[in-house]
């Protein structure tokens, strides 16, 4: 009945996701909009939830307003506690000091130690808000305890193609890690870091300290702090993880991200009531599919209203799609109205966009792959065309 | 409106609306897909500036209670005033009658007391609609009327309006008369059972009843005073029904499906407010078939919807066919299952192949949990 | 302890603490300067890491359900779980006599089913205690036992166990005997009214009692049935007192006065926890004579209080004298007024130099806003 | 029933209260501890729930953890609305841009007014975290509006001797203000700015533009801001405030705001129900006076064991005062442990301190006055003695 906490969580969410342009202009990438009515950082938060942390600190820095709001004090994830719950920790002033913005993703935790201290717990689970899955982040605490490990890191299988994107490891026989290349040029395995990392505590504070002391350190977990335990022989296992991992880092695997819900077998089922995705719920009436209207393996929300044709695509609350108009294969973001005998394709339409009638929005460029991104509140007059052919 | 008080009496209306009605009161019989019927006058009451409501329940209120909560919903969970739920001491109500309205109201005096408003509008829990209630306020406090009733002008359906009362008014609108007996006044306008008071009125009128005997605030005070009362009379704009019946229940529900109907209803003057839930998009798998429908969050469709209206987390598997129908939160339609003109309460499942067909002016109505 | 479910089954027992329950419930007395009765159960229920609790309430509980909200307080807000307040169907509870606490449950059978808790912890709403249940859960788990009853070592006071009964346990703690009639066994092990039983045992146990008549859980089924039922005994440690007695109600008010008792049921195992309130500092004016006694926020004393537990915003005036007394809520003791050997109820007023003074052994009790 | 508020309040709650010591190291001067269990900001933000205003955006930069756990999503002060609410404004990284932190109270709005836009309210109303004081906002408002005014500062007549800490103005007959010297070294006044403004919501965007635009500005209201709509015939009004109203600067004048209390005729009842001081409660028994202590002409809060002799003091909650302890003319803050026959006088202990037995801490030097303080978690041994004499 102490206060102590048996683990926490620290979870990043200052990422600028530069190359999603307009979409991050005004909000960090953990706050993007996604699969019809949640955000990025959603999946992150409920998974703690669900996997029975009560104790979430959220660091941001990067544009946090809407991600303020949305998280608030953590009600949609029950992580309105009175021991714990969610704390936003955005940079700040201290005593006697110059104002420091987080540089790396471990000198923000480093920043925020007092916040770690206060909870005193055994255990530091330490997320990135940027990346879409589901996952019982207590196994992996399981296996860490089992281990004995230092630190533990979930991994997954990427396509090889892939592989340079990520922190790339190689473990023995029983799984410890014994190489990790950050973002590999010429990678020599496809196991990836998913930036999930459970630490002891004391280790995790001592390499934090050690690591804020090196000169020329980028204070990045992947980049400098993994090494260097690696380098002290540290006890680093690889948790492998299996299932639904998605880091969205472009307008086009945003897209992609958003039409593999409507695989049924993408293994990350939304209507499964034992591992809820929580978010902030609107206030909107049932959608409404009018006669004559057709929709087809498409997700659909409160609030909107569907005049037109939809098929594999998705679309947020209180979309307005008018007569004649045909949506395929995209995404339409929250308030999104468009009008009558457009035609989209392979689109992004961001928020509160209005799309003018006889609108044709269409990318045929597939190899490499396009998508049109349409900008937030974006009007565009009747007849207009954007179009994308392959070269 | 800091100095209004909003009242909401549920009155038992269980003979009326059957089976809906067996595990829940009137107020909190769900309605167009995500809502219970109480949100409508809520809504009304908190978007015209009420910041405190009392609701009169009787019995059968834990589901209201669970839907209200603290009334954070509709911002009602406040510091001082916000929401307050009122049940019945129940051995004021150990009588198998209900004694009236007077008493109810009059087991809370001192809530009354303690309240700082200046006037109260009460009202039903079963009247969909979407009020301004300021205009009604301050139409009120201009007349230096006893009371304002409420009255709806071309009056289109009549179970709309169970005391079947007609009224007639002058040209600023004060009542001239009120029918004793239906059906002797000629003329379109009828009564709505919302009433406009001062707190002081009321609580004189609460003395003086229970000194008397009369139990019935509309029948014992209102209608049997009317020739003593200065009563003027404020006409009800915009969508209006009160769930008297299944009949009108399920013609209200299909009535959302008019998009001008919908409009109006559910965002003008203000929008109306629910208790919101965790649901996941809804989702259409290729070979659905919907059209003419309102579908709430978190359903899942294989195969066909026409005119009817699906609320959170309903199942239709493939080859169902639901048609003018009502179904109600989390029910599954099994495959090659066929709904036609029924009304499907909570978590009901129409098992492969079973066919579940009312008549037009006969839905069927299934009740919470029942497999078939 | 997920999956473990508190119940709270607050009785009627108006009879036995008159005036403190005219207006409320047992389970929202107010108690030890800013508690209400409940907070105690209730705190060691969620302490212990219970985290669905089901408050079972009959008549006057207003009090209680805006004291216990949506249960923030014992971080009871949960969006699974967490606090459930189950007032009576009135309609079940037309009758004028109590037909026992199965029928109460059996009006919830559908709540039971819904929950996924493997076993119930059953307590009544009036003991003022600090336990650690997951050590009594634990106990019964290991012994596999149908029920696990509580007992009292050392039965201090008589008025703690209203049903006195007696029970005689083996070395590992297996009920051997459990008194039918009262007096007939040695002995100094007595029952304490908190039981441990599977959710599958409650819900087999009110089925069966429906179809034979039987209303009480622990009369017709536990003691009758005690022959052919496990039944093992847990003991309960610490501060223990049930309140079933103005008597009762004093003395263990003013237990708190010793520090060590204090110590003991306020914060071990774990904190009891309440409803806050917006109170300021009290302030003790110069000329202030205060010794011997608690006193909550918001207060403001001139006068004299000795030995006596002041609640939120009491004045106490100049000159005013205070002694052995428990003064509730925004009462106001005026100049030169005398209370001794009382308990006064919230926002009484004690007019300026009035007396009231009862006597050690039966303290005078004044109701709700009384004005002396 | 639009979206668009009558106004809204922006809190400034940054100031690291540099000549409070210690106290200010961990939080934020609006952090401080008050008046037995306040927050010293939670006069501001009572403030506005009391004048009706519903939306308060809490600007914080320097040491906000204790803050932004205090404010929460404003449920204490009834902040916790659907639209609108208090929301905490750090300062973020933005689109494109070098992060800035806020520099003066004009620019610190200057970063927010995406926020301003957000409600497109009539009127703004600028408050500083910083002061103790009751005030009704909407009157000033209504005097803002009979004015006419571009903007109105609200008044109180100072000490003369404390005239050049303040901002200082001068009015014609009309109250309108002809000159505006922001802590002037030869006051020729003593009518202080107390750091509240009501701007009309244009009139203030534009002039926060024009002043980040100026070359060498400090971006200050004071020093700034206001000099600049003077200097271009702004209409400027004194709003005059009568009654209680400190701005703690001071170890001294923190402890006298404390013991202001303590007089009946101080003006600011904290037991009026019409205009409460709302704040987070503590959970704690009721506070005990046992059998031979003594209490008088002091305040005392829920946990507190008082064994000893306590006069003209203010005890937080959770204090612990030994048998034979003399407690004279200080402040004994949250959780304090003080031993037996100690005797402290003119002192302010911080939380979570433990005194030894026998321990003396006395300050006798009364002009110029001092108060010692006894740092938060010190821990005094017996027989310590801590003193200061008048030299």
């Amino acid at each position: 009945m102490g206060t102590t906490k048996e683990w926490i969580a620290m979870l990043l969410a200052g990422g600028e996701g530069k190359r999603l342009g307009f979409l991050t202009s005004e909000m960090a990438k953990p706050a993007l909009p996604f699969g019809g009515k949640y955000r990025i950082i959603d999946f992150a938060l409920s998974n703690c939830t669900n996997s029975g942390i009560d104790t979430v600190g959220v660091l941001t820095q990067y544009q946090p307003l809407i991600l303020n709001a949305h998280i608030g004090i953590g009600i949609p994830w029950d992580l309105d506690r009175k021991h714990g719950g969610v704390s936003i920790l955005a940079p700040f002033l201290k005593y006697g000091e110059e104002g420091k913005w987080y540089r790396g993703t471990a000198n923000a935790i480093y920043q925020n130690i007092c916040f770690i201290d206060k909870y005193d717990p055994h255990y530091v689970l330490v997320l990135s808000g940027d990346h879409i899955y589901k996952m019982d982040y207590s196994l992996m605490l399981k296996f860490h305890k089992e281990k004995q490990a230092d630190l533990t890191i979930a991994v997954i299988e990427v396509p090889w193609n892939e592989a340079s994107r990520f922190g790339i490891m190689h473990t023995d026989s029983e799984g410890r890690i014994t190489e990790f290349q950050e973002k590999p040029a010429h990678p020599q395995g496809n196991l990836a870091s998913m930036g999930v990392y459970i630490f002891g505590t004391e280790i995790l504070k001592q390499y934090l300290q050690a690591d804020n002391e090196r000169a020329g350190s980028g204070n990045d977990f992947g980049k400098d702090v993994i090494p260097l335990m690696l380098d002290e022989g540290c006890r680093i296992f690889a948790y492998p993880f299996q299932g639904y991992w998605k880091d969205v880092g472009t307008i086009e695997s945003l897209w992609e991200a958003n039409l593999d819900l409507l695989s049924s077998e993408n293994g990350l089922d939304l209507f499964d009531r034992n591992w809820r995705i929580y978010t902030v719920n609107q206030n909107q009436p049932p959608h409404f599919i009018a006669p004559g209207a057709k929709i087809e393996n498409s997700l659909a929300n409160e609030g909107c209203e569907i005049f037109g044709e939809v098929s594999n695509s998705v679309l947020f609350t209180g979309v307005h799609i008018g007569e004649g108009t045909v949506i395929k294969d995209s995404v339409i973001m929250t308030n999104v109205r468009i009008g009558r005998n457009a035609r989209i394709e392979r689109a992004i339409i961001d928020e509160n966009a209005i799309i003018g009638d006889e609108c044709l929005i269409c990318s045929e460029r597939k190899d490499p792959p396009e998508i049109i991104l349409v900008r937030e509140n974006m009007i565009l007059p009747e007849n207009s065309v954007i179009r994308t052919t392959s070269p | 409106m800091k100095d209004v008080m909003g009242i909401v009496n549920v009155r038992i209306q269980d003979d009326i609306i059957r089976v809906l009605t067996d595990f829940r009161c009137i107020a909190s019989v769900p309605f167009g897909g995500r809502y219970r019927l109480i949100d409508f006058i809520l809504s009304s009451m908190t978007n015209s500036g009420v910041q405190k409501v009392a609701v009169f329940t009787l019995h059968k209120y834990r589901s209201l209670m669970d839907h209200l909560g603290t009334g954070k919903s509709w911002d009602l969970n406040r510091k001082e005033d916000g929401l307050y739920i009122l049940p019945p001491n129940v051995f004021y109500y150990s009588q198998t009658s209900y004694p009236g309205d007077i008493r109810s109201f009059y087991s809370q005096m001192d809530f009354f007391e303690h309240s700082k408003q200046k006037d109260v509008i009460i009202s039903p829990g079963n009247l969909v609609c979407n009020l301004d209630l300021r205009e009604a306020i301050a139409f009120h406090r201009k007349s230096g009327a006893d009371v304002t009733v409420f009255y709806r002008e071309d009056a289109e359906y009549e179970p709309d309006f169970p005391w079947k009362r007609k009224l007639k008014v002058s040209r600023n609108n004060r009542v001239l008369e009120l029918e004793e007996e239906p059906g002797t006044l000629e003329g379109n306008k009828v009564l709505v059972e919302i009433f406009i008071m001062s707190k002081l009125f009321l609580l004189e009128t609460i003395e003086n009843s229970i000194l008397n005997g009369a139990g019935d605030l509309f029948q014992d005070v209102i209608l049997k005073d009317r020739d003593k009362l200065n009563i003027y009379a404020y006409p009800v704009r915009g969508y209006f029904a009160a769930i008297n019946s299944i009949k009108r229940f399920y013609r209200a529900n299909m009535d959302l499906l008019n998009p001008a109907i919908r409009q109006n209803l559910f965002f003008q003057p203000g929008p109306i407010y629910t208790k919101v839930k965790d649901e996941p998009s809804t989702k259409y798998a290729t070979g659905s078939n919907v059209f003419n429908s309102l579908l709430a969050n978190g359903c899942l469709v294989e195969g066909t919807v026409e005119n009817s209206i699906l609320f959170r987390g309903v199942k239709v598997k493939k080859g169902a066919f639901i048609k003018d129908s009502i179904i109600m939160q989390k029910s599954e339609i099994e495959e090659d299952a066929r709904v036609e003109y029924a009304i499907l309460d909570k978590e009901v499942t129409v098992s492969r192949g079973k066919e579940i067909i009312g008549r037009e002016n006969g839905p069927v109505v299934i009740g919470k949990r029942k497999k078939l």
